[in-house]
């Protein structure tokens, strides 16, 4: 049963006496429904982890993409409707690339989020002054993680078109939980390493399924490599590692 | 009667010869989208003094050489302190003339204490001029342009009908380029020359020049408007000026072309 | 060649031209407007007693010089305008009328071959004449000439106009000066034809060659 | 030069336009330009006459452009686009204003390496009806050495030490050659070829103003004034030379 | 209004079963809720002015203009939704702009009034936009002499030699009544148009206004609307304030 | 349930001629944090007070320049401000572009009250959630102007928007006299006062959250973030609120009249510019019940 707030809340472009659009608002709830994702940034790099949630025993766990590339420098984690982050990544990638072939260097992180968040607001009026495109908002969040000259970053851009710099930040279902923990363990002399064990750590307390290989999945964008997900040899190797660590806790 | 429609309307092979198939074939390409001037407007001319710009134009409008209206206005007061000298096709004066005036009913909606000058109309014309020019649509005009600078200086610009654009104390379209530029660098050649020139002299300058053009210039007449734009923020418009001093009697010596005395 | 696309490269040399004097001008208590009625084909006089003074409105009347179909379909169109405008606002004025006849000119100065004189009489400005020559630019002038023939009368007519002739005055004047340019233009002849504009209507007059012929 | 003609009366003035113009969307408008890089600095440099044919324009029509950019006063680019001069200035004010939506887009400074790719992707942009102009961008990389950059007409770019552009470039270019690249100079003491190095800026000022003194003497589109902008990392300054009007 | 909340007022182009369309009623009351305006014909042009609410001292005295021009010749002045006037005056500008590109002679003022009120009408037509919140006065000098118009959110134009809108129309409108129309010089009627916009005024509703006249007049501006002079406005002003007191004196005497 | 029946689009007036949607998009602006606008003779200052969604966040950008005599701070819906801002700089641009000239203030202040107007007229549009202090710097002198939904644009010697403004306007009216001839520092100083007043008891002025604009004669638009703010806040010295209980009085008055401001604050609201991550509104608001399906 659905409880509605208001009448305000039907259309997309309707303001409710307080002045909020509750469509929108809506739309950030339906991220609330997704699996957990996390993204930390460090000096060294930035790690982005899912929780793969296998909503059936035959479902291929390695068919879950919740992690995808958008340049080699840059990598993103969703949470929500995954279907709708389709039509995102996929902006982002040619804006991505757009850059390049005009300006013949990688674009910036901040951009790349920014094209994204123009998108985002499609459902009402562009950036540049276009008509709408879509008759709603994208149910979906990303956390998208990159590096360039100001070194390796964090955003969270969400369905209003509106984006923030995070040194760590958790969206999805366990997000509360996930963000509190990451406030209280976040530093900024965290190494990559740690926040490696600190995303999983961070997901395993929010995730009801028992943490295994398997059903996360992590990937680092750093200055050196780039963006990539870890294979599952290293996956293995970074869980067995967060299980050596936490014995105590089993 | 011939009955094949594609050769009607041709000239016929017996009287004319062989029709030349490659001509129709040849199509008519980019230049149906350029025209050609008809009635023209020949030089305008133009000058920097110590307290301002001083113009002329001549009154002709010509069709060939046919010397068709001798009372056309080619200098333009744009605003209170702005003069566009145009020449070129009359046709296409006509129609600047037009978005000149919409372009000041238009800043004046405000009433806001902004006023469009010089510079910012010789802006709006350069843009003009070259976006046509690169629709392969010219208007076929070269434009002067005289005013105050936004410090208070005089300003005087140049823009043609291929969007060329460029500042200088004195300038001259079409023969005046030849005949009135040398005259006029005689006193203002730099930027800083025209501090040292009065009104009254730029004004005897400018109206040997429009005597000179007057004897080389086989499209020109000698009748003109001479406009001054002070830095006072006037425009005087002197209209119906005539040629004076001109001469002539010397020809009375001229006798054939060789030897001939008589 | 298909036998459709038809060659207008060479139906533009077979069309039909009003090699021309016409003119109008203005007196006292409106305007006139005069033309000779030759209709050219090459050296192929096509028809030998062309009207080519055409009413657009009321007391708007043109002139019409150049390709025949081009003037004959501007003329159409103007008239079809002010028609309209006449019905939504108020009688058009002759300014208003010239200024649609350029508007046309000018925007498609590529396509026509048309030298317009638009002459009229309205009670607020009394008779006006304004000359629309090839390129589309508009001229107000006292009185205009225009045509092939033309070029054979500028000297009479500048040294006989005066401002302010009576009726009578002007249409010798006109007649005069139609004479000299049928004499002297090959691609004028025929009648001369006149149409007079006054806060009295229209009248129409016509002289034939028996009547304005001078010896040689 | 031309025939005299007493002139025919018009016969007819309705059949045929009296005066037959083809038009023709370019004009030559004459100057040259020249770019040198340095270890610490980039100068971009050229005469201001602008010319119609035969006729001086203008004496004084400085040609080469500031972009304003973000960052310091190191990371201002000087522009130059010399050939039909309204072509390089409607190229000029595209670029300059294409550098202002990256400086808004990004908040950071334009580098000369992305305002170089930026300027082919224009020129190309336009490769059927193009800019009729040899374009040079110069400025410091992000070390602080001297970048210049020179474009054909649509687009073909290359980094370079140095090069010329403009009515002159035929008579520069071989001097720069000699001068700044060495070539055909050889070590007098061991007579192997001599390896271009980076010229101080003084001698590069000299070279350039000796460059277009001579120029001038041999290239009627060429004269008037030099105008020299240097890029250093205190920004960019302007030096203006007088050359011969003649 | 019998029909109000039976749904038949919800939506624009929608008549009630008494054959009302309440949303253009309903624009109507964002008119009456507005300044006043008024509008006068004298003998050679047309003379505007405003009340101007003052909803706050931050406002820059003088800047925030009310009144504006069409065409060199023509101005308006409204009451009701400032922003859906300027959006009225925008689209006059444009029947105007387009008029001179086609006649090359300045649009006529009844012409422009007949074609702004086709406008205005058509937005009372259709379901997917609402009627404008504006009642607009249009007036201007042309070829045949001065003209003054009011336009309403039906779209109903008529002309008038006086006119007002807004708050205080009724009194405006009885004092318009008193004038001299249309034989008013347009130095006598900005004074006049200072008075009425003063009587109008409700002290106890609005507290602070400013005055804004402009005018349009052959002899006076040579055929442009302009504001008037700044003393003239003062002179004007001065004028209508001592009448005013005046007034107030004699209220206060009656109550006595 | 709706409030009223008329209330549901831009397009339908009440029965006494108001526009409900319009006034409702007046409150989103009320969900931002405060931006305070002032000028003097030759110079306009925008000061504005950022937030941060969380503690991890980064503050949200809330002066934005427009052009070199030229920039705007908002409160509201931020990506509404950035297709505004971005048009704005369309329009800045093509002044440039056609007539060599800056665009004149007021006029691309009007150019955006035409826009917004036309989103009240049509269905299917909404209204511009944000408010902007537009200044800038022209021929004409400084000016500052305010930008509401309604399309309405108002030239003001100060002003304020956003999250209790009303406690910045109050100071702005009993000092913007002395406005006229200050110092561009002066004017700063001013405008930092004023915003801090619009904070809850609790806060300050930091580095972090305060954001600086500046614009006049000779000098090109300065934007003062992060670092560069921390001089302006040493010259201000007192960086808390200085009115003490007076504050939580008016700031309640405020709530009354604006209920929305006080539910912002407990539950995020994250399309407006920021949502009060540290739920300042809720420190001295008292919270009113929303309405309910019941």
């Amino acid at each position: 049963m659905f409880l509605t707030r208001s009448e305000y809340d039907r259309g997309v472009s309707t303001f409710s006496p307080e002045g909020r659009l509750f469509q929108v608002e809506y739309a950030i709830e339906a991220i609330k429904l997704g699996s957990t994702a996390i993204g930390v940034a460090t000096a060294e790099g930035v790690i982005l982890g899912v929780e793969k949630r296998a909503t059936s025993v035959l479902l291929e766990s390695s068919s879950i993409e919740k992690i995808v590339e958008i340049d080699r420098h840059i990598g993103a984690a969703m949470s929500g409707l995954t279907a709708d982050a389709r039509t995102m990544i996929d902006h982002a990638r040619v804006e991505s690339q757009n850059h390049r072939l005009t300006f013949d260097e990688s674009m910036k992180v901040e951009s790349v989020t920014q094209s994204v968040c123009d998108l985002a607001l499609r459902f009402g009026e562009g950036a540049d002054g276009e008509e709408s495109v879509m008759s709603r908002p994208f149910g979906v969040a990303l956390l998208i993680a990159g590096v360039d000259e100001n070194g390796p970053q964090l955003y969270h851009a969400d369905p209003s078109g509106t984006f923030y710099r995070y040194d760590a930040k958790a969206i999805g279902s366990g997000s509360e939980g996930a963000q509190a923990e990451l406030q209280n363990e976040y530093h900024s002399s965290l190494t990559l390493a740690e926040a490696e064990q600190l995303v999983l750590k961070t997901l395993k307390q929010v995730m009801e399924e028992k943490l295994d290989a398997k059903n996360v999945q992590l990937s680092s964008v750093t200055p050196e490599q780039g963006f990539r997900i870890y294979s599952d040899d290293e996956m293995k190797a970074v869980v067995e590692r967060l299980e050596g660590s936490e014995v105590p806790l089993v | 009667m011939d009955h094949m429609p594609e050769n009607w309307g041709r000239p016929r092979n017996d009287v004319y010869g062989e029709y030349q198939s490659a001509i129709h074939n040849a199509g008519q390409g980019p230049q149906s989208r350029t025209q050609t001037p008809s009635i023209t407007g020949t030089s305008v001319i133009a000058m920097k003094f110590d307290n301002g710009v001083m113009l002329a134009a001549d009154n002709l409008g010509s069709y060939g050489s046919l010397a068709r209206f001798t009372d056309q206005e080619r200098l333009i007061k744009v605003g209170n302190e702005t003069v566009v000298g145009i020449s070129g096709d009359a046709s296409d004066q006509q129609y600047i003339e037009l978005l000149l005036e919409r372009l000041l009913i238009e800043d004046n909606y405000p009433q806001d204490g902004h006023h469009l000058r010089a510079p910012h109309i010789y802006e709006y014309l350069s843009r003009v001029m070259y976006n046509r020019r690169s629709k392969i649509d010219p208007l076929w005009n070269a434009i002067l342009v005289a005013g105050k600078n936004d410090d208070g200086s005089p300003f005087l610009g140049y823009v043609d009908l291929l969007g060329v654009t460029y500042s200088s104390p004195s300038i001259a379209t079409g023969y005046g380029a030849y005949l009135a530029i040398p005259l006029m660098r005689k006193i203002v050649s730099e930027e800083a020359d025209a501090k040292n020139v009065s009104e009254e002299q730029a004004r005897k300058v400018i109206d040997e020049c429009m005597k000179v053009l007057f004897y080389r210039d086989a499209r020109s007449l000698d009748k003109y408007t001479v406009a001054t734009v002070t830095l006072d923020g006037e425009v005087k418009m002197d209209k119906n000026v005539r040629c004076q001093n001109m001469n002539w009697r010397f020809a009375e010596g001229i006798r054939g072309y060789g030897t001939q005395k008589q | 060649m298909n036998g459709i696309s038809v060659d207008m490269q060479a139906l533009k040399k077979g069309e039909v031209n009003l090699g021309t004097s016409i003119m109008a001008v203005t007196f006292d208590g409106g305007v006139i407007l005069g033309a000779d009625s030759r209709t050219t084909t090459g050296a192929f006089i096509a028809n030998r007693v062309t009207d080519k003074l055409t009413q657009v409105h009321d007391t708007i009347w043109c002139c019409r010089s150049g390709s025949a179909a081009d003037t004959q379909a501007v003329a159409d169109m103007v008239k079809y305008h002010l028609q309209m405008y006449s019905v939504l606002y108020e009688k058009p004025p002759t300014k208003v009328a010239a200024s649609i006849f350029q508007e046309i000119c000018y925007s498609n100065k590529d396509a026509l071959s048309a030298g317009i004189i638009c002459a009229g009489y309205d009670d607020k400005n009394g008779g006006e004449v304004y000359s629309i020559p090839l390129g589309g630019s508009l001229h107000k002038q006292p009185y205009a000439i225009a045509g092939s023939g033309s070029t054979y009368i500028y000297g009479y007519c500048n040294t006989r106009f005066k401002p302010n002739m009576t009726r009578d005055e002007t249409v010798d004047f006109v007649k005069g000066a139609l004479t000299e340019a049928i004499k002297w233009d090959g691609s004028s002849g025929g009648v001369i034809r006149m149409v007079v504009l006054t806060k009295n209507g229209v009248e129409r007059l016509i002289f034939y060659p028996d009547e304005y012929q001078k010896d040689y | 030069m031309y025939a005299e003609h007493f002139s025919e009366p018009a016969t007819s003035h309705v059949a045929s336009a009296p005066i037959e113009h083809q038009f023709y969307p370019y004009a030559s408008n004459g100057g040259t330009i020249l770019a040198i890089a340095g270890a610490d600095y980039a100068l971009l440099a050229g005469d201001t006459r602008h010319i119609t044919g035969y006729s001086i324009n203008t004496r004084f029509r400085p040609s080469i452009h500031t972009l304003e950019n973000l960052g310091g006063p190191e990371r201002a680019i000087v522009v130059a686009a010399n050939g039909f001069s309204a072509d390089g200035d409607a190229l000029v004010r595209r670029l300059a204003q294409r550098a202002e939506w990256y400086t808004y887009n990004h908040n950071k400074p334009l580098s000369v390496s992305a305002c170089a790719r930026l300027v082919q992707t224009m020129l190309y942009g336009k490769r059927t009806f193009p800019y009729y102009v040899h374009t040079i961008v110069a400025g410091l990389d992000e070390s602080g050495r001297g970048e210049v950059y020179s474009f054909d007409p649509v687009g073909s770019y290359e980094r370079e030490q140095c090069r010329a552009g403009g009515s002159a470039a035929s008579l520069l270019m071989p001097f720069l050659d000699n001068q700044v690249n060495k070539k055909n100079q050889y070590d007098a003491a061991t007579g192997l070829p001599q390896v271009a190095t980076d010229l101080p800026l003084e001698e590069t000022l000299k070279l350039v103003k000796d460059a277009f003194s001579s120029v001038t003497e041999r290239h009627i589109h060429v004269g008037d004034y030099l105008e020299i902008k240097i890029v250093t990392k205190e920004g960019v300054k302007v030096e203006y030379f007088p050359l011969k009007r003649d | 209004m019998t029909s109000i909340g039976t749904g038949y007022d919800l939506s624009n182009s929608v008549f009630s079963p008494d054959g009302r369309n309440f949303q253009v009623e309903y624009a109507s009351k964002a008119v009456e809720a507005d300044g006043t305006a008024i509008g006068i014909r004298c003998a050679d042009g047309v003379v505007f002015a405003v009340e101007k609410i003052v909803s706050s001292k931050l406002l820059v005295p003088g800047a925030n203009k009310k009144i504006q021009t069409i065409d060199r010749h023509v101005g308006v002045a409204y009451s009701g939704l400032t922003p859906d006037g300027r959006h009225l005056v925008d689209r006059g500008r444009s029947e105007s702009y387009s008029w001179r590109g086609t006649y090359k002679v300045p649009i006529s003022v009844p012409t422009l009034a007949d074609r702004l009120s086709g406008y205005v009408q058509a937005y009372t037509c259709y379901s997917s936009v609402r009627p404008f919140g504006v009642s607009v006065i249009v007036g201007g000098v042309d070829d045949s002499g001065p003209h003054l118009y009011t336009i309403e959110p039906s779209g109903a134009f008529w002309g008038y030699m006086g006119a007002a809108t807004g708050k205080g129309r009724q009194a405006a409108k009885s004092e318009l009544e008193k004038l001299d129309l249309p034989n008013i010089s347009a130095r006598d009627a900005v004074k006049a148009a200072a008075k009425i916009i003063y009587v109008a005024h409700d002290d106890s509703k609005d507290k602070d206004f400013e005055l804004e006249i402009s005018w349009v007049s052959t002899s006076e501006t040579g055929g442009l609307h302009q504001f008037v002079p700044k003393e003239l406005l003062e002179e004007a002003e001065r004028l209508a304030k001592a009448d005013d007191d005046d007034e107030d004196d004699d209220d206060e005497m009656d109550e006595d | 349930m709706f409030r009223n029946s008329y209330d549901n689009d831009s397009i339908t007036y009440s029965p006494t001629g108001r526009l409900f949607q319009v006034e409702y998009a007046l409150e989103a602006i009320k969900q931002g944090s405060a931006s305070v606008g002032l000028v003097s003779k030759t110079h306009a200052v925008l000061v504005a007070l950022k937030r941060n969604a969380e503690e991890l966040g980064s503050y949200q950008k809330k002066i934005i320049r427009i052009d070199n005599h030229l920039g705007i701070a908002l409160a509201g819906l931020a990506p509404d401000a950035r297709v505004l801002s971005n048009f704005m700089r369309q329009q800045a641009m093509s002044s440039k572009m056609i007539y060599n000239r800056p665009i004149p203030v007021s006029r691309v202040a009007s150019e955006i009250g035409d826009k917004a107007q036309k989103n009240t007229q049509v269905y299917g549009k909404r209204p511009y959630g944000v408010g902007l202090l537009v200044a800038g710097y022209d021929e004409t002198g400084p000016h500052l102007f305010e930008f509401l939904p309604s399309g309405t644009v108002l030239e003001y010697f100060g002003a304020a928007i956003g999250a209790r403004s009303q406690s910045a306007r109050t100071y702005l009216e009993r000092s913007f006299e002395s406005f006229a001839d200050c110092s561009a520092e002066e004017l700063v100083l001013h405008g930092l006062r004023a915003l801090r007043d619009t904070l809850a008891q609790d806060k300050e002025l930091t580095i972090q959250n305060t954001s600086i604009g500046v614009v006049g004669l000779d000098s090109p638009f300065k934007l003062y973030d992060n670092e560069e703010v921390g001089e302006w806040l040493e010259k201000l010295g007192d960086v808390g609120s200085s009115r003490g209980r007076r504050q939580a009085e008016e700031a309640a008055a405020e709530a009354a009249a604006a209920s929305a401001a006080a539910e912002a604050a407990d539950t995020d609201a994250p399309t407006t510019d920021a949502p009060a991550a540290d739920d300042e509104a809720a420190a001295d608001l008292p919270a009113e019940p929303i309405e309910t399906d019941d």
